[in-house]
């Protein structure tokens, strides 16, 4: 259940944002880019803390604010990261942001992955596309903590090689021995010379051992739809597996009323479900 | 010519269903229903209390063979449709039923409280069982109704209604029509500005309109493009109903559910008569009334549009 | 997003009446605004430099300049803000010159309203998304249309670059009207003398494929992908075979008129129209024919030692693709007779047209060159030509000038006196327009030379009297009344767009004015250019014009289609209307409205039918974002948000 | 200067034209217009027209291509009748049509659109400010 | 020992009410249909209390749009800053003329508005009404209720007073009135009262709807899966939002942002409706929702079974007014009962 954040939205104006800052645009693909925000309040800043997992409701007044997730991982402190794919009227505003420009936030909201529970175990990260940004900050948090977890596998795809997000990240992990790390894209390209085949494909090639492991899983509805598949095939159960949910939200608070499954809300019972609590909510996803 | 539930049997001999009315339990009004086969059909009513124009329903039903009963009124939205190419004529059949004026359900009940017995028989209308004068609650479209008509007819149904002419109003005129006629452009801006600051934004005068076939990508709540905000100040709300009107044109029956429709009383029908009015002293056009027309504002005339400016 | 606004003082056609810097420091303080400065020329390169380097700079994202009007410079400086790496559609032009300081003498109301612009502007370009043209391949055929001088010059310059080319021409033979002229002005050429080698050429072109007696029946696609029906009339004549030995037409008995000697003269119903026709062959007119009229004869088809007739032959519907069309369907003779009683209504036969005239003054014509009344064959001695027949008359709804009858009635006069010299030539004229070189030379030689009398006025009536003609007409120079007993008398008439034009211009989607004459897109700016891109015009089609014009504006055309056609595939203006198919409902009331067919019906993956416009035949002028209902078909660069906040941005300062 | 709001929407090819025309050709016109620049008059929705009234205009004006001259030969006929009807329409939404004006203006008719500027302006200073009488003056009236 | 307030009287008990705030009271508006809804009263108009309100008070603590925030963006030498400000309302208001259903929705509404701080978010402008205000609720006394109402169907039915301050019973001549809280004593205590022996009248009673078991009935997949169910019941329904809108517990709103000029705006929020299409649809284009059927099932599961189970209350009072509204005589009684019954 949703937990209270006292430093960016406050309970008794959950809907107030917080001014903050871009700081800086990276251009991950033709369509996606990731910002990177601070508050404008130094203390809030500083005493800022959230979960992999959990999001903030980023925006520009006058335009209006929409649900992404946290990109960056707890333990950078001195921004913010949102990585937001242009689709509509608020995203392409956020494409039009420069250094300097302002933003409204509210964060953290919605629950976490209880990474504090994985503790001992294997992790599993499967995402795609745009649905790697919440892993890339899970990821990055299980690295910050890499002794406490087993072992970290993460499998990353995407369309085309263009469309591949953080691939600065993307190159640093590919250099960690510990890590598995391998990035597909869908079919053959002439720009990339790593490995292709669809993301549920790879997964059922690299054929990792249920036993012990978590699996988190992001992306487009379809490949979430074949993961899932996948992985049941390997023999993860429901509870071994997690993915974080998508909905319009407006709120963010559980307020206003669009984002339920049922009678739980995504924005503060989620996004982040385990495939168990899923099958159990009424099937309207 | 037949009775009502001979005429939807026969009509659902090829049809997938017959969009009717039957008699709600609780209140004793027709309530708009829906007959699949010949022993639904037997709960089937027709009287003046069947206020529903449910030719809106058509083009949500697209894929289906429909029967429908339809006042005149309801039969002029069918022809329209098919004039829109919202509806295939070949998979509507029309049930025309007699009208001799409807009653006004909501005010009866908003006089006399939810569910106050109306009965209306000979053309004396009782309400809980006390006489009352049937033309005061005669629905405002009727008033200014002109044919009991019915433009297109796959089964006519027998009855008293349909005289050819106007319906029997017991002589009364439409006030508030004339009273807006009569009214300056100031007075009317201020009579708009106050009518829709009641508005609350539900859109039931879009949702119950059979030729708001935007359905869900209305324009009255976009916000890109930003036609109107999402307020209830009279300023968004009228612009969000100056879309409504102008999308209507020549498309807009008069056929009055917009205002029928308004849980807080806008008559709305003032603006689309006029429109309506409007259509057919430009065009000679009158929507609803030629199933192989085209529409209006689809097309031009070199010859005969010949204003400017003013 | 970072905006630059740049107020330009052009020198002092904006300074002077506007405060440039208080504009640009106005634009300072409005949202989004990084940067804001005055420019003294702001399209000179220096100008431009300024704008790129800001752009640079400043890490500006888009560009408001307010200058002149962006029909002047709305292009060049996409261009600019182009080479400053933005998007050239991240642009937007106010105009403070044409409708601010050059219409305005308070200095603080123009400033006000260059404020308001700007602000305008800003909203606007706040709105911009960068726009990317898309790329259609162009098909390297091209469509001429109309075979007189103009389409067989466009024709041979097309095809000498390498395209080939199809001439269609209604008439049996090439030519058009410049085949009937004797001898063209200022130079006195021989008509035929240039033209007939030009349409032999035509004939022996290896990339130009000759169509006549066929007609354009039916135009689909658009610029570089033309669809085009051609309607190839049956004549009896099978044009492979027909040697043009004129046998048929010796032994014809039947009696047509003679339309190419514009009735001066007969023909037969099995002819060619004259000697030096291209191609040579015999067309068969079944009106005229007896075979067809009374079901007995087929005396061409025994005579023919080839063997071309062909009395079953069909009417081909022949379908091409083309990538760029040249509209040179030419002029006809304005028809005077119904508007002008008191000229005799075509009653008189000495009463003759300057075309008509043109056939007697032709050796090759039906009197052999020799200049004879029509009405008793005697060689005319008093001739009297009439000026601005059916034209510069507004009385009778003409108010345009022939442009040519001037020039060509002065030469007729000239002719007159070359043919028979002891005659007299009479011109009637209201002012004499003889603009070109050499053209006002020419126009004295036929009065001092020549002697031709030139009296100022209008005939104001003609009548026959003890067989000759009376006319009877006001010098306006002395106010005299004037009566000349003429032996001949020449109308000097006004042209007209040829017969079908606007028939074709609506085939073709293009405009077109009153007397059918095709619109050029700009008088100016792209004169032989149309409404509808990849349709050209050249020659009289367009407005009257003499030879040379048409000729100069044929390789005009030529050389434009040539540049289109040059690059294989071609840009389409990004600034076209796209269906959000998401929220698209279906209900093609776009379509409905759409003057170029450019919507087309799309099936989505999941069943919905939805509307697609087809990019390159769309040309962008919204009709079908107002019709949509729920208005998910934007055209792009003037979305109802643009124009919204446009509108907002004005009302709310 | 008067503060009324005049907009006029033109279209580029020839009302806009026009208007650049007569700056071409230094014809004084008052100054209250403000022109928006559209490829079409068939591009003008006339809920623009309506929304410019809502929000303060005092007059509104569209200008095109004469019939038959229409650069995308149809859109101003279509223009036509959408004009024409909204005019008509004007009065029943309490607002007086003399507000609203559409007119034909060539590229080449630079003095005639100099007419049509003077004489709209000088029609909506004799007819002053509109008052839309909508309550309140934020964007969202507050209940309580 | 009761306060009994004479029918003249109530000019002067609303005059002395509007010292302390706006007082919002039915009243029936010109040429609008007789319909009767809450609007400000001033001296000399007409409380309506014999008739239905055709919306909810709930409007005065959830208002059909309001300001969320102001913002505003200034140019410093430094770039722009950017200021941005709850809009918390200020101000007494006063709801005379509620029904109990009405008065018990607000407490309904509180469950998720006006939650402690302390422990999970509270609704800033909702809480700054709902702490500030007087409810004055009209008793349903013997022959005011009609068809459309369900209140019974709760244990204290048309008895219910939570969420009023002050209970006021038609009787002949005036009301007798009953203070339900501190508030409401104070304000019977005011001299426009008297005392009075009267009992209070009998009040009506009304239709019982049950909904035992709809909690967890509405969620398992029996029902819930039934979409031809859910289609066949809603098939008269439009999609419009009146049903929605004239609930007094409805509460789903919309936010949006509001530019005035380019500096400054406001954000703010509107009811919304789950019978809308746009209310679900993702900018993708994917509908969780996407038919009426659809929007049905989750319009009765939120009433009847998500929110009693995380907030502890029906989303429902049984005041009948979206029964009474509904253009196509949609009756949420009809499916309810057939959703009690499936399977």
């Amino acid at each position: 259940m949703s937990t209270i954040a006292r430093e960016g939205v406050k309970a008794t104006e959950p809907l107030r944002p917080e001014p903050a800052t871009v700081v800086d645009v990276i251009e991950e693909t033709p369509n996606i880019k990731s910002f990177r925000v601070v508050f404008d309040d130094p203390e809030l800043m500083q005493s800022f803390t959230f979960l992999p997992g959990q999001v903030g409701q980023l925006g520009i007044v006058g335009v209006g604010e929409s649900t992404f997730a946290i990109s960056s991982p707890p333990s950078e402190k001195e921004y913010l990261q949102f990585s937001v794919m242009k689709t509509g009227e608020v995203t392409s505003a956020l494409h039009e942001l420069t250094p300097g420009d302002k933003v409204s936030l509210r964060a953290p909201l919605g629950c976490a992955f209880p990474t504090d529970e994985w503790k001992g175990k294997k992790v599993l990260v499967v995402g795609g596309g745009i649905g790697m940004a919440p892993l890339r900050c899970l990821f990055m948090h299980l690295m910050d903590h890499q002794e406490d977890y087993q072992r970290l596998q993460l499998i990353y795809g995407a369309r085309t090689p263009r469309d591949i997000c953080f691939t600065n990240d993307c190159k640093l992990w590919g250099e960690v021995e510990e890590l598995d790390f391998i990035t597909t894209i869908d079919t053959e390209h002439p720009e990339w010379t790593g490995r292709t085949g669809l993301v549920p494909h790879v997964l059922e090639e690299e054929a990792p051992d249920p036993a012990n492991t978590i699996a988190v899983t992001c992306g487009p509805p379809i490949m979430i739809k074949y993961v899932l598949q996948s992985l049941e095939k390997l023999g993860f159960r429901d509870e071994q597996i997690f993915t974080t949910l998508e909905r319009r939200m407006k709120c963010g608070i559980g307020f206003c009323g669009r984002c339920n499954i049922g009678p739980k809300y995504v924005c503060v019972d989620g996004p982040v479900f385990t495939l168990k609590e899923l099958r159990e909510l009424p099937d309207e996803h | 010519m037949a009775d009502l539930i001979t005429a939807i049997k026969k009509v659902l001999e090829h049809t997938d269903l017959v969009l009717g009315w039957t008699t709600a339990t609780s209140t004793g009004v027709a309530a708009p229903a829906r007959f699949y086969t010949a022993d639904e059909a037997e709960a089937a009513v027709f009287d003046s209390t069947c206020v529903h124009n449910l030719a809106v329903h058509l083009p949500r039903l697209k894929d289906k063979d429909v029967g429908i009963v339809a006042k005149p009124c309801d039969a002029q939205s069918v022809v329209e449709l098919v004039v829109e190419r919202e509806v295939a004529r070949g998979k509507v059949k029309v049930i025309a039923a007699p009208c001799r004026a409807m009653l006004d359900v909501k005010l009866i009940w908003r006089r006399f409280g939810y569910g106050a017995r109306i009965e209306d028989e000979g053309g004396r209308l009782q309400v809980n069982g006390r006489e009352v004068p049937r033309e005061d609650f005669i629905l405002r479209k009727c008033l200014s109704c002109e044919s009991t008509d019915p433009v297109i007819v796959d089964e006519q149904v027998e009855g008293d209604g349909h005289t050819g002419g106007p319906p029997d109003v017991g002589g009364r005129t439409d006030d508030l029509k004339e009273r807006f006629a009569a009214m300056s452009v100031d007075e009317r801006r201020a009579f708009w500005a106050e009518q829709f600051s009641r508005c609350i934004r539900c859109y039931a005068c879009r949702d119950v309109c059979p030729m708001c076939f935007c359905r869900d990508v209305c324009l009255m709540q976009t916000r890109v493009p930003h036609w109107t905000g999402g307020s209830v100040e009279s300023r968004d709300s009228e612009m969000a109903q100056m879309i409504r009107v102008s999308h209507l044109a020549g498309r807009c029956t008069g056929c009055g559910e917009c205002e029928r429709a308004c849980p807080v009383g806008i008559p709305l029908l003032l603006l689309m008569n006029e429109q309506y009015r409007l259509i057919e002293e430009m065009f000679d056009y009158r929507p609803g009334s030629d199933i192989e027309a085209r529409p209006p504002m689809q097309t031009f005339s070199i010859e005969t549009d010949l204003w400017e400016g003013g | 997003m970072r905006i630059g606004v740049f107020v330009c003082m052009c020198g002092n056609n904006i300074a002077a009446t506007v405060d440039t810097e208080k504009v640009a420091e106005a634009a300072r303080s409005m949202r989004d605004v990084y940067h804001a400065e005055t420019i003294k020329y702001s399209c000179s390169d220096p100008g431009q430099r300024t704008i790129i380097d800001a752009v640079e700079k400043k890490k500006l994202t888009r560009v408001v300049l307010a200058a002149c009007s962006p029909r002047m410079h709305e292009t060049t400086f996409r261009r600019t803000v182009k080479a400053a790496g933005l998007n050239p559609f991240m642009f937007e032009m106010v105009n403070i010159r044409e409708h601010v300081s050059w219409i305005h003498s308070d200095m603080e109301e123009a400033t006000n309203k260059s404020i308001d612009l700007v602000a305008k502007g800003v909203a606007r370009a706040r709105k911009q998304t960068p726009l990317t043209s898309s790329t259609v391949p162009l098909t390297g055929r091209v469509l001429v249309v109309g075979g007189g001088i103009a389409g067989i010059q466009a024709a041979l310059d097309i095809a000498d670059s390498g395209l080939p080319v199809t001439l269609v021409e209604r008439d049996s033979t090439i030519g058009g009207n410049m085949a009937r002229l004797d001898k063209t002005f200022p130079t006195l050429d021989c008509s035929s003398c240039i033209l007939t080698p030009r349409m032999v050429d035509v004939k022996n072109h290896e990339n130009i494929e000759l169509m006549v007696n066929a007609e354009v029946d039916r135009v689909r696609g658009y610029i570089g992908n033309f669809e085009v029906d051609i309607r190839k009339k049956a004549t009896c004549v099978d044009e492979d075979k027909c040697t043009g030995c004129f046998k048929c037409e010796e032994k014809c008995p039947g009696k047509a008129p003679d339309e190419f000697n514009q009735g001066i003269g007969e023909s037969k119903a099995i002819s060619i129209p004259f000697p030096q026709a291209v191609p040579l062959v015999a067309t068969l007119r079944k009106e005229y024919c007896r075979l067809f009229i009374r079901g007995k004869c087929s005396i061409c088809q025994k005579v023919c030692p080839a063997d071309a007739i062909d009395y079953e032959q069909e009417e081909r519907i022949i379908t091409e693709k083309y990538g760029a069309i040249v509209v040179a369907t030419g002029y006809d003779l304005f028809d005077w007779t119904k508007v002008y009683p008191e000229y005799g209504g075509g009653r008189y036969p000495d009463v003759v047209t300057s075309l008509q005239y043109e056939r007697m003054l032709s050796a090759s014509g039906p009197t052999g060159g020799h200049v004879q009344r029509p009405s008793d064959g005697e060689e005319p001695r008093n001739v009297v030509f009439i000026c601005c027949v059916g034209s510069r008359d507004e009385s009778i709804g003409r108010p345009l000038c022939c442009s040519v009858g001037c020039m060509y009635a002065a030469k007729q006069a000239i002719l007159t006196k070359e043919h028979i010299p002891d005659s007299q030539s009479y011109v009637f004229y209201i002012d004499i327009r003889a603009g070109s070189k050499g053209y006002e030379e020419f126009t004295r030689r036929a009065q001092k030379e020549f002697g031709a009398i030139y009296l100022r006025g209008r005939v104001g009536l003609i009548y026959p009297r003890d067989g000759r003609m009376v006319v009877m007409g006001t010098d306006t120079l002395s106010a005299d009344q004037v009566e000349i007993e003429a032996d001949l008398v020449v109308l000097v008439v006004g042209l007209n767009a040829a017969a079908g034009a606007g028939e074709l211009a609506r085939k073709l989607n293009i405009s077109y004015d009153q007397y059918e004459f095709l619109s050029e897109s700009h008088p100016k700016l792209r004169p032989v250019e149309t409404n509808t891109g990849g349709i050209f015009l050249a020659g009289a089609c367009q407005g009257p014009k003499d030879i040379p014009d048409s000729v100069a504006q044929a390789s005009a055309a030529a050389s434009k289609v040539i540049g289109l056609l040059s690059k294989g595939e071609m840009e389409t203006s990004p600034l076209v209307a796209e269906v959000d198919q998401k929220k698209c409902i279906g209900c093609f009331k776009c379509q409905e409205v759409c003057p170029y067919q450019a919507i087309e019906e799309q099936t989505l993956p999941d069943g919905r039918l939805v509307a697609h416009v087809i990019e390159s035949l769309c040309q962008g002028c919204g009709l079908c974002n107002v019709a949509c209902p729920p208005s998910v078909i934007p055209l792009k660069g003037y979305t109802d948000d643009q124009l919204l906040a446009e509108t907002l941005e004005l009302l709310r300062r | 200067m008067s503060d009324l709001k005049l907009i006029g929407f033109l279209c580029n090819w020839c009302s806009y034209a026009g208007a650049d025309m007569a700056g071409t050709s230094r014809m004084k016109q008052p100054s209250g217009l403000r022109i928006i620049r559209l490829p079409c008059t068939g591009r003008v929705n006339p809920l623009l027209i309506q929304k410019a009234f809502q929000e303060g205009a005092d007059g509104v004006l569209v200008s095109g291509c004469h019939p038959g001259d229409c650069h995308y030969n149809e859109g101003n006929y279509y223009a036509r009748r959408r004009l024409e009807l909204l005019k008509r329409m004007l009065p029943a939404w309490g607002i007086d049509p003399q507000r609203f004006h559409y007119t034909w203006v060539s590229a080449s008719e630079g003095a005639r659109w100099a007419e049509v500027v003077a004489e709209f302006q000088a029609r909506i200073e004799a007819l002053g400010k509109l008052e839309m009488g909508y309550p309140g003056g934020d964007v969202v009236s507050q209940v309580s | 020992m009761g306060r009994f307030i004479a029918s003249e009287n109530i000019p002067v008990l609303l005059t002395r009410l509007a010292t302390d705030g706006a007082v919002w009271a039915p009243a029936e508006l010109p040429d609008s249909g007789e319909s009767v809804v809450f609007a400000p009263w001033q001296p000399g108009r007409e409380v309506v209390l014999d008739r239905f309100t055709q919306m909810s008070p709930k409007e005065l603590v959830l208002p059909m749009s309001e300001r969320l925030l102001s913002f505003s963006y200034t140019l410093t030498m430094e770039g722009e800053e950017m200021e941005v400000e709850s809009a918390i309302p200020g101000g007494h208001t006063v709801i005379f003329g509620a029904r109990a259903c009405d008065a018990k929705a607000l407490v309904v509404l509180d469950a998720l508005f006006h939650q402690d701080p302390e422990t999970t978010w509270s609704d800033t402008q909702y809480r700054a009404r709902r702490d500030d205000m007087t409810v004055v609720t009209i008793a349903c006394v013997k022959g005011t209720a009609d068809a459309a109402c369900f209140c019974s169907s709760w244990e204290n039915g048309t008895a219910e007073k939570a969420g009023s301050d002050v209970i006021i019973y038609p009787v002949p001549g005036g009301f007798l009135a009953e203070a339900v809280t501190i508030r409401g004593t104070e304000v019977t205590g005011w001299d426009m009262f008297d005392d009075s022996d009267q009992p209070l009248p009998e009040l009506d009673t009304t239709d019982v709807v049950d909904f035992d078991g709809l909690v967890e009935k509405l969620v398992t997949p029996g029902v819930f899966s039934d979409l031809d169910f859910w289609g066949r019941e809603s098939h008269k329904c439009i999609s419009c939002g009146y049903c929605t809108y004239g609930c007094p517990t409805c509460y789903c709103f919309n936010i949006y942002d509001e530019m005035q000029g380019d500096r400054q705006g406001e954000r703010c929020r509107s009811w919304d409706a789950c019978m809308f299409y746009n209310y679900t649809v993702e900018t993708s284009g994917h509908n969780p929702r996407p038919t009426i059927a659809h929007r049905w099932r989750n319009r009765l599961g939120h009433k009847f079974s998500y929110y009693p189970a995380n907030q502890g209350e029906t989303l429902c009072t049984g005041c009948g007014r979206c029964i009474r509204g509904c253009p196509t005589g949609v009756d949420i009684r009809d499916i309810l009962r057939a959703a009690g019954e499936h399977e």
